[in-house]
């Protein structure tokens, strides 16, 4: 995996300056949003089997937390976090080859859409039980801490607030707490757990009270505001990386989309789309890139075309590339082939 | 016509209007009709009634063994199958044995969206009927008809103990009947879906009808394969298994779950302890792989029994 | 089951003196204790099978939620609440038959110890899995909401320390956050979870602060002090049943036993012993008794008699009750006898 | 003498000590030494490499899979197998399926100490091998001897991929050998652990020892048993047991979990289906009963197959 230069690696203040961070994290962003974009017209199109999740209007939200992260540290992304995979170093020809079920894909068919992941290279895949994710991240931190390997290492992780309602979800932070382990965890606060409002959810004021309730330093931003996002999860993550424990994040945003693309989110409150959390944090983020940071339109389609170049050529390359082939499949999931179990099917 | 889908949707309307002690809760449930929309408008027509849970299947299981207890009814949507596994100590310590514990009867419905479709990968293809049924103090159901999907459903509700309800994703769209039927057989009889004279398949859900499928390839062939419809995998009905295997003397048991135990092992462990010299072959079976349920479409193929490859599992039996 | 009239039914300074609450209260403690020392006794000589699991030094705070609780209220207690058992009304011989596996005892020998009750009348009989009875107790409070007949009712249940680290717990305290339910939850945090001290079970400043995480009202109190248990905890139960929404109540205190009587507790750390977590709440009790309340020795005396006689009673007769009979047996675990499934075994 | 808990403290030390990736984590290992003093003083002994976890069986397998991606052995001590469904999901859906989907494989060893014991009752009896062995991607060991526990063990944290490794509380204490073992088979075969002609009995754990002394009981009788111990029952080595039954012409299956599915009917399902020519009757089975573990002894005792009610199975199935 390329992995790209990121954002903590230019720390805020230090060297790169903010506006390119910011434009860095707009082109990650839009990048996705294409990206997404093509991913629902593909499905709309018969091409995609099974559903098609996407991160509209987390995008900033999500970059933060990929730009945040470097070489060594370990991310678990979630359904919606297209965006901070691409920041944190997945090859955008992983995620189509995975939608695409290609044989070439990370999964090789086997799994699909947003479960892909390459676990060797700090990027864990998701499987789908929400919550389950997090224990495994702390895992690799223990590992790394065993290893003596963990100083200036975070692990990362998002989640939505639906998944905050989850045994695992509990099980695992309250782990991180008692570890004091670098564990940044990200939830995005959109609302609704597919068609569920939060006040079906939960009941605390505020999801970040849950960080007290765990040992965790709480964090809240808006998850509109692209600048706000590098600056609180960045914040986050320099901090779990300095060893002050875990940190937990809450953003407020609106998911700008379905649960899937088979979804077509009717149940959202028509209010809460009018309010600034149904703002396109895409939209936001242009104006301030043309207003404070002087970029022109020009370079912002440039940027676009740049993007959807990407996006179809990577796409057109896993048309071509061959399906998995289940003849050569031998149908052992063990690692240890010669524990294979012999039985008629 | 009446889908599959829609006969568990109209048995949860008329629970719900015939008996107030039942209710109904899971995720996006309520207004939005879930996500299959196998409760859709039941929120509207029973105000308070349709209730959206967390994301919390175990503390979705534990409620409902305590409104049980308090005297409710609880069906129970998980959003899919392979999720119960997050309340699966609720439902196999708590549930399974509270009234053997304590006499007290535990009457709830777990509706779990079962099954392999195209594209849905390791984590939304399960069929978890062998893993629940091992446990005693469950009935575990497996309705292959739209028919039975209705019947079945409104004696879910209504026997007192907890039932797992395995519902194939598969058929909810495009099994068809023409009428909501009037008669059933009881829970715990299996049925005859085809007459024959050469072999008996025994199966049950969705498997049932690529089993049928092959019965029909082999018609062609001129044998006579007779199907039998477990409809419930515990209680199993051991009995009509056996008699159709004393009429055919051969016998393929199709499951959709993974292939080491599970509910084909149950079957030919049964028929050969008690029917052993009814055969006259060696029995056979077919399970899916035994790896997680592939999300490409062409390895989802290959991994679960087919037509095709039950066929071709009857051709190799009907020559032995 | 005989319920006896609970504390709230006097409640505090409506017609029942404090004294004669006091005094009850100590009484239920007594004949808890002197029952655990029986069970300790007949494990000690082989006559039980199993574990024994005593709830020493945790009898204020038992009896002081079991006195708070009125008939038609629902109570799941753990491991350490015979105080409480006993004062919601559990019959001394429930204890002493599930025990000794008497047949005549509330699950006929088919469970045992402490995993006792009686659905039926509202004592819920714990699984041992930690965590799990919270949200039947949940259940049992949404049922009485779709009968009407919530109002003025309350649930309780118990749980330590180390059982707040379960998912179960977690998503059991959200659901009853989420629906507003009158639930009372009383976290005994002894210190100890078997022989894991708390900093490797929570990483929390104080437990309490997970009372908000989940919308409830949070309470803390000194577990080795009656009076204290009593109003605390009294006042959780008021609260709740006023429809102030759910309780959480944190007692500090230590576990004066071993986990169980197989345990010498060898691991705790000697300083706690004695810190004033360290006393025994009846000892406190009793003292208080003697000084506040003018309770003379003769009293306390008859008092103790009176509790050993019972409990001498009780054992003498359940000894010479009839153990389950396997041949009577029928080896169905499903209340709908006509689906037993027949199968060779 | 080294006793069979013994042995299994022994592995963990010896892998402890050989392969700096092993670590131990479950709750009340450390300074304690466990429930079942099964890592009795490796906390002193390996500071920092046997650590207490909290009462969370779901993050503790989560974090066992993350390690092990990182390139650690992780050894997780479930406090009794019955609290593992705690943490089932991560084992079948995180741990189970990794090596399948990535390619990177996950070396865990989750020890769960299982089977029925006197006055322990339902929720610290059960014996979950049929359960587990249901999940494609997992290994599931069930050693019966001193010597097994000791070698399969240290082959269990070997291996690449997740093994329930099922121990029984019965044997713990009372089962003894003179001496650790220096030679072993491989995981994957069974065992001749008694020669026979007239019958063959396929079991496992604590089984074992009952089907032993059933044989006993038979011998007197002039009947020559032979026992097969088939020490992991995923995989389950078929080959061994047909050699057996072709010897002896009948099977009769013993094993301690609940009675629908699982091992006994996987046995019997695979004998039949590849050596029913070998089969001079209608192979049985024996499990537990179908209602959860019961706490009083004299029901316990009657619960679980035992020597006697094995002798009488074997009888019946002698005389068909
Ligand atoms: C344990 C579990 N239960 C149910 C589901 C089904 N499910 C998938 S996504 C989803 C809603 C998630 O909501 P949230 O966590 O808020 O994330 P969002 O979709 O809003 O980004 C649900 C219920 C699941 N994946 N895991
Ligand atoms: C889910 C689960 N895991 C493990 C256990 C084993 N276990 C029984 S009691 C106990 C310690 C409980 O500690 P705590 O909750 O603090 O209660 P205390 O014993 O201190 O009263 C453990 C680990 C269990 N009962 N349930
Ligand atoms: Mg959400
Ligand atoms: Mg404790």
């Amino acid at each position: 995996m390329q992995m790209v230069q990121s954002a903590v690696g230019m720390e805020l203040g230090t060297g790169a300056s903010w506006r390119q961070l910011y434009a860095t994290a707009f082109r990650w962003m839009l990048l996705a949003r294409v990206l997404d974009e093509k991913f629902a017209s593909l499905y709309r199109a018969g091409k995609i089997h099974g559903g098609v999740f996407l991160g509209k209007g987390q995008e900033a939200l999500s970059v933060a937390l990929g730009m945040s992260l470097r070489p060594g540290d370990v991310f678990a992304p979630l359904i919606r976090d297209l965006a901070g995979r691409l920041a944190f170093g997945e090859p955008l020809l992983d995620a189509v080859r995975n939608y695409l079920g290609s044989a070439l894909g990370p999964m090789r068919g086997r799994d699909g859409n947003v479960h892909r992941g390459r676990p060797r290279e700090g990027l864990l895949p998701m499987i789908s039980h929400l919550g389950a994710m997090i224990s495994v991240v702390n895992g690799v931190l223990m590992a790394r801490r065993f290893q003596n390997r963990l100083d200036g290492m975070v692990g990362a992780t998002s989640i939505g607030e639906g998944g905050t309602s989850t045994g695992a979800f509990h099980e695992a932070m309250n782990q991180a707490g008692v570890e004091r382990l670098p564990l940044v965890v990200v939830v995005a606060n959109n609302q609704y757990a597919y068609s569920t409002p939060s006040h079906r959810q939960f009941a605390c004021a505020a999801l970040v009270d849950r960080a007290a309730a765990y040992g965790f330093e709480g964090h809240t931003v808006d998850g509109t505001d692209l600048g706000a996002c590098l600056r609180v999860v960045g914040e986050a993550v320099r901090r779990a990386r300095l060893g002050r424990g875990p940190q937990m994040v809450v953003a407020r945003l609106l998911r700008l989309c379905g649960h899937g693309e088979h979804d077509d989110a009717s149940y959202v409150d028509p209010r809460l789309k009018q309010s600034p959390l149904g703002r396109d944090c895409l939209m936001v983020a242009e104006a301030t890139l043309r207003h404070e940071h002087g970029v022109t339109d020009a370079e912002l389609a440039a940027w676009r075309s740049d993007a959807v170049q990407q996006v179809e050529e990577a796409v057109a390359q896993v048309q071509r590339e061959p399906a998995p082939d289940p003849f050569a499949e031998d149908w052992c999931a063990l690692a240890s082939r010669h524990l294979r179990d012999m039985q008629s099917d | 016509m009446i889908t599959y889908l829609e006969a568990i949707r109209l048995a949860q309307r008329r629970a719900l209007m015939e008996d107030e002690r039942v209710y109904i809760y899971g995720q996006d449930v309520g207004a939005f009709g879930g996500a299959f929309k196998a409760t859709k408008n039941l929120a509207e027509e029973f105000p308070g009634r349709v209730l959206d849970a967390p994301i919390s299947e175990d503390a979705m299981v534990g409620s409902a063994v305590g409104a049980a207890i308090a005297g409710m009814r609880p069906i129970i949507e998980m959003q899919f199958a392979d999720f119960s596994v997050c309340g699966f100590n609720q439902i196999i310590n708590q549930a399974a044995t509270l009234h053997w514990r304590t006499q007290v009867p535990c009457p709830i419905v777990i509706r779990l969206p079962c099954g392999g479709t195209s594209g849905s990968g390791p984590f939304h293809s399960q069929s978890l009927e062998s893993i629940y049924a091992h446990y005693p103090g469950l009935v575990v159901m497996t309705p292959a008809t739209v028919e039975d999907a209705y019947s079945m459903l409104l004696e879910a509700v209504a026997i007192d103990d907890p039932v797992i309800f395995c519902e194939h994703k598969l058929l909810y769209y495009h099994l068809k009947a023409p009428s909501l039927p009037t008669t059933a057989l009881p829970v715990g009889k299996a049925r005859l879906a085809r007459e024959g004279r050469h072999m008996t398949i025994v199966t049950y859900s969705a498997m049932l009808h690529e089993s049928l499928a092959a019965a029909e390839e082999l018609a062609a062939e001129g044998y006579e394969i007779e199907v039998v419809d477990l409809r419930s995998v515990k209680p199993l009905d051991t009995d009509t298994v056996i008699a159709s295997v004393a009429r055919t003397g051969r016998l393929l048991c199709v499951g959709e779950s993974f292939p080491w135990g599970g509910v084909t092992a149950e079957v030919i462990a049964r028929v050969v302890s008690e029917g052993f010299n009814l055969l006259d072959a060696p029995p056979q079976r077919l399970n899916s792989k035994d790896t997680p349920v592939p999300y490409h479409p062409n390895l989802w193929a290959a991994h679960r029994p087919t037509a095709t490859t039950i066929a071709a599992a009857a051709r190799r039996l009907l020559q032995m």
